[in-house]
């Protein structure tokens, strides 16, 4: 409960903070002054569109070898405990997880496709 | 009173100028900013408060130079600095000792409230005619149709790198981009951060400034790169150390941006750190900025546009086709239509 | 103090599950979702479930990044710059909704619940981490292989760059007109791309160099018996735009 | 120590770590540059000068995502630093799972990144957001297993725990692999450097490109936030937090996170940054396996 | 803050999820649905944990699960709609009726 309260007052503060930031300078926005940062360049479209992700697959692969993390974190606590239990335990299931970055990486799914 | 309190410590601060660089700048201008302790060159309009014009920029790029003009938010002033351009309200300096003095008085000024910040010079209108319609009166025509806010949304075309049909952005690029050759317009098709499409615009401006610090900025060093705009005076054996200690060479991927003669933007990156007079003689007769941009994403477009000094840039853009004329501009319109249907298909819109 | 921080995030969680399907912009769609994710880690700590709120927050973060970028990747209109609805038998599943949510809601006010609650004090993790490693090992060890046919699966479905070479890369572009010649340029061999295909090795030989070479003759192999089903499937709405030819990447 | 004290130290904390942070930065950029004097001053007057101007908002910008992506970066740093003890047994968000609750900040700061160049309808940002999600998910895996070694001797996730198994020898000398790749991640998080695919100079100033006025110096607020947030709990989870002999805990703790902003600064400065693809290659084939190698001799040293 | 109230909420979250899996055309809207739903599941874990289970660690086990089935299904669900922009440009469910190739 303490920890619920302490981030909310931050997050209460900092974009209290933010909303000050935006209560300044309140000249009205011309047309003109819109234009996205081009250099001088007037684009023909929205540069809102389906983004062309060159990375994509390798956040698939990143969502699912991060569930790990999940396993691991309960796992660090009793390590000590465990003993080399831990250590082989955790090992195996590391080691199964590499197995697919290695297959991403045959793949070449870190690259920019 | 309070504003005045905040203006007053405001003109202390060093002051934001954007560069736009015109033909037949002073020479060595921009080692000469550099050493100027009272300004700092930013990298986008938004963050300026001093729009500085250097040399004349021709007539041909003259709508850029008003839309960049009013991208500056309020308050602000233009300055032309050995300029025969024309821009209202703008003050002209010819000499180089004054103009450090002259935009830090100017800024102050403007801070103070005795200069007028500069009005814009577009007309305060939408890019293109739109009147919403949806409940909340934004939108257009249909889910793609239409120029929602003003412009019409973006249309598919088969990618390059791995064919998904996505959509792509087509837009003029520069002449006033900080990572861009000053003069340098690209029409530039983008389909995520990777280029599909090139073709040149205007070339760049014939210069014979020295552009390896901007090559040190592109790869995220900007105290390196202005050490090195600043010149001889901290010393090179240092620079070169700092230089080595930062693996920048090692940033570069091996083979980037390769001519026919096989020199590739680590080869001619090491001939811009190193300071020799002669030229690196590049056989550039059939390479084109499409050979070297089509293909490759932002940054490392980037750092092989800027590798290049600016002769054989202008040689490469020569190789370049120009982008279509107003006969081909009516095959465009075809273009979005087509586009447009073919989106309004697959999507059972 | 607890029943109003309950009440809120309450609140919070069902407005923004249900705003998730009513604003036009994807973005605000996915991270509305996230803010429901979050609001229920909220409440999830309020139950001294330290592990799995905190948990929750960092992997759905994650989770709705991710998802963020697809959604912007495939949905047309991403940003919701024109109001939309893609909805279907929407009566029916609005019924389904309120039917599922009564149904549910009954049978909990009808059910007598049990009352066991967590003891106070209770080092919730290290039961968690013992667990894991003891009677649960099998548990474990298999969501561990389960999510390595994940990776695979996912990276064989959504991968097109497979060690055999690119499965549609190196068709030509389609003829100006049905049956004529290939639009655009031939691929140069080599040129000015050849070292680009280094760009992150491509298995476990690390062989930068070269590389870039192998695929492009690869992929002009299978050039022409790609280049009718490209054709046929890919109508390119910009036929005579396509000036630049699919090169090796 | 009460909460409201605790707040209130960790708000001065922060407060104080801005300010200095932003000197900090200036000076080590001029030492760089070659250009002589201290800016002192400089950092007030340039902020002053941000709010000055007129903040312009681009052509339908998302202006809540806009407004959300700055503060909720500024909150993440501050979460970021409240976790982080003072003294034994008080820290502002004294949770048993603090090590998780950090981790959740970091990822909340890709999401928040994202927003913000999202948020401008603008091509040069979206593409900086784009890129920034490429390096800063991955990058992620590498804090969360180094502060997993961390974690290991304290046998808890508490970095109050961690601080006390500290006592004897230092993690930063017990895992020497950790601190090295923890500073790269908070080169990422902070938007600096090798890793500030972000905000870079090839993109204008990428998702920063369309701030401008109040939302510019925020944006750099925030950037310096997460930059003291980072800092203190580096400090606290590889140089042992607030322990230290004479002077009081909260003292040794800004010594120690005004030692690692300096490192972080100078890195920043001194490391050149690599396109974007081969930076991805390099974090899942080089990094990834080195922290596999620092949690393994981790988890050795503890057992032995 | 009773069970009885956690569960109700619960059931709120996973009927808005199942109105939202039902009704989007789009496959990856419908996903969002899905997400929605476990989310609702996810909650109903945790209470149960908390107040009936005297905080006996399956119930954690159990809501990381259904995490991790999340984590799967976004991963195989994204590489399918990969899979079928490739063939068919477009993302409804409509589409998938008709892959037939």
């Amino acid at each position: 409960m303490p920890t619920l309260i302490a981030i909310i007052l931050i997050f209460v503060l900092s974009l209290g903070f933010t909303v000050a930031l935006r209560a300044g300078a309140t000249a009205s926005v011309t047309y003109p002054q819109k234009r996205p940062i081009l250099g001088g360049g007037d684009p023909e479209t929205h540069a809102w569109q389906r983004f062309h992700v060159r990375y994509y697959t390798m956040t698939l692969l990143f969502v699912a070898f991060e569930m790990e993390m999940m396993f691991m974190y309960p796992w660090a606590v009793v390590f000590v405990e465990e003993g080399p239990k831990a250590l082989a335990e955790m090992g195996m299931f590391l080691t199964i997880l590499s197995v697919g970055i290695l297959y991403g990486w045959r793949e070449g799914i870190f690259r920019w496709e | 009173m309070g504003m005045n309190w905040l203006a007053h410590l405001a003109a202390r601060a060093e002051v934001p100028v954007f560069l736009a660089e015109g033909e037949a700048a002073p020479a060595e201008y921009a080692h000469l900013l550099a050493r100027m302790p009272a300004l700092r060159m930013v990298d986008t309009p938004r963050a300026a408060a001093i729009l500085l014009v250097v040399g004349t920029v021709p007539k041909a790029l003259l709508p850029q130079l008003h839309r960049l003009h009013d991208q500056l938010p309020h308050p602000r002033a233009t300055i032309l600095w050995q300029s025969r351009n024309d821009l209202s309200g703008a003050k002209r300096i010819d000499s180089a000792e004054d103009i450090g003095t002259a935009i830090k008085t100017l800024h102050s000024d403007l801070l103070a409230g005795n200069v007028e910040s500069e009005p814009d010079i577009l007309p305060d209108a939408p890019p293109n005619e739109w009147r919403g319609v949806g409940p909340h009166g934004q939108g257009g025509k249909g889910m793609m149709g239409g120029t929602p806010y003003g412009r019409p949304m973006a249309m598919t075309a088969a990618d390059l790198r791995d064919g998904l049909e996505l959509d792509t952005y087509t837009a003029d690029f520069g002449p006033f981009l900080p990572m861009f050759p000053p003069g340098l317009v690209l029409k530039l098709t983008l389909q995520g951060d990777v280029i599909q499409t090139v073709a040149v615009t205007h070339p760049p401006f014939e210069t014979t400034e020295d552009r390896g610090w901007v090559l040190l900025d592109l790869l995220g060093l900007p105290a390196l790169a202005q050490r090195k705009l600043r010149g001889d005076a901290t010393g090179k054996g240092s620079f070169d150390r700092l230089a080595r200690l930062t693996a920048a060479r090692a940033a570069i991927p091996d083979g980037l941006g390769r001519t026919h003669d096989g020199s590739d933007v680590r080869a001619r990156f090491d001939h811009l750190m190193s300071r020799r007079d002669s030229a690196l003689n590049l056989h550039l007769h059939h390479t084109g900025l499409d050979d070297l941009l089509v293909g490759l994403e932002w940054h490392e477009a980037m750092l092989v546009l800027n590798s290049f000094d600016t002769a054989s840039l202008r040689t490469i853009c020569g190789n370049t086709p120009e982008p279509e004329t107003d006969d081909d501009a009516d095959g465009e319109d075809d273009k979005k239509e087509g586009g447009m249907d073919h989106g309004a298909h697959a999507g059972h819109m | 103090m607890t029943d109003i921080a309950f009440y809120t995030l309450s609140a919070l969680a069902i407005w923004s599950g249900w705003r998730v399907f009513r604003v036009d912009s994807m973005i605000r769609a996915t991270f509305a979702l996230m803010v429901s994710f979050i609001s229920v880690a909220g409440i999830a700590l309020l139950m001294s479930a330290d592990y799995i709120g905190v948990a929750t927050v960092f992997m759905m973060a994650v989770e709705m990044m991710v998802m963020a970028l697809f959604m912007v990747m495939f949905m047309m209109n991403p940003a919701g710059l024109n109001p939309m609805q893609m909805v279907h038998q929407y009566r029916f599943s609005i019924g389904a909704g309120i039917v599922a949510f009564i149904g549910l809601s009954v049978a909990v006010l009808a059910t007598n619940l049990p009352h066991n609650p967590l003891p106070a004090g209770r080092d919730t993790m290290r039961d968690l981490g013992i667990e894991l490693l003891g009677a649960s090992m099998l548990i474990f060890e298999t969501a561990g292989v389960t999510l390595l046919a994940t990776m695979l699966g996912a990276v064989a479905l959504s991968s097109r760059n497979g060690r055999f070479g690119n499965s549609e890369e190196g068709a030509l572009p389609p003829g100006l007109h049905p049956g004529g010649t290939p639009a655009g340029r031939k691929v140069e061999k080599g040129g000015g791309h050849g070292g680009h295909g280094g760009h992150g090795g491509h298995g476990g030989h690390g062989g930068h160099g070269d590389h870039g070479m192998k695929e492009s003759d690869k992929a002009g192999d299978k050039g022409d018996t790609d280049a009718g089903h490209m054709h046929h499937h890919a109508p390119a709405p910009d036929e005579d735009h396509q000036h630049t030819p699919k090169k090796e990447h | 120590m009460s909460f409201p004290v605790a707040f209130l130290i960790m708000l001065v904390f922060l407060l104080f770590g801005i300010a200095l942070a932003a000197i900090l930065d200036g000076v080590i950029y001029r030492r760089i540059a070659g250009r002589p004097g201290i800016p002192v001053l400089m950092p007030f007057y340039r902020a002053a000068a941000h709010l000055s101007r007129q903040r312009i908002e681009t052509e339908a910008p998302d202006r809540l995502n806009w407004f959300l992506a700055i503060g909720g970066y500024i909150a993440v740093g501050a979460v970021g630093l409240a976790v982080v003890p003072l003294g034994p047994e008080s820290a502002v968000i004294g949770i048993k799972t603090s090590v998780v609750l950090w981790g959740a900040c970091e990822a909340l700061v890709v999401v928040l990144v994202f927003l913000h160049g999202w948020s401008p309808n603008s091509p040069l940002a979206l593409i900086g957001a784009y890129r920034y999600v490429a390096i800063g998910l991955p990058i992620m895996l590498l804090s969360m297993f180094v502060l997993i070694a961390a974690a290991l001797p304290a046998q808890s996730l508490d970095l109050r725990e961690i601080v006390i198994s500290q006592e004897d020898i230092w993690n930063v000398i017990r895992q020497p692999l950790g601190l090295p790749l923890f500073l790269l991640l908070g080169l990422s998080l902070t938007l600096r450097g090798p890793f500030d695919y972000a905000d870079s100079t090839d993109l204008a100033g990428g998702t920063a490109a369309e701030d401008s006025g109040a939302y510019r110096a925020g944006w750099q607020v925030a950037r310096l936030t997460m930059l003291v947030g980072f800092s203190a709990v580096a400090a606290t989870a590889f140089l042992g937090g607030y322990l230290g002999p004479v002077l009081p805990g909260p003292v040794w703790l800004a010594l120690k996170t005004l030692v690692v902003m300096v490192l972080v600064i100078g890195l920043s400065h001194l490391l050149a940054r690599m396109p974007v693809a081969r930076m991805l290659g390099l974090i899942w084939k080089v990094l990834l396996p080195i922290a596999f190698v620092d949690l393994l001799l981790a988890g050795l040293v503890a057992l032995a | 803050m009773t069970l009885t109230a956690i569960l109700i909420v619960a059931s709120a979250l996973f009927g808005i999820g199942l109105f939202g899996a039902l009704s989007q055309k789009s496959f990856v809207m419908l996903m969002m649905g899905l997400e929605l739903m476990l989310n609702g599941t996810l909650l109903a874990a945790v209470g149960f944990w908390s107040f009936t289970l005297a905080g006996a660690p399956e119930g954690q086990l159990l809501a990381i699960l259904i995490m991790a089935v999340m984590a799967v299904e976004l991963a195989i669900g994204f590489a399918l709609v990969v899979a079928v922009y490739r063939k068919r440009q477009a993302d409804v469910i409509e589409a998938l009726g008709t892959m037939k190739q």
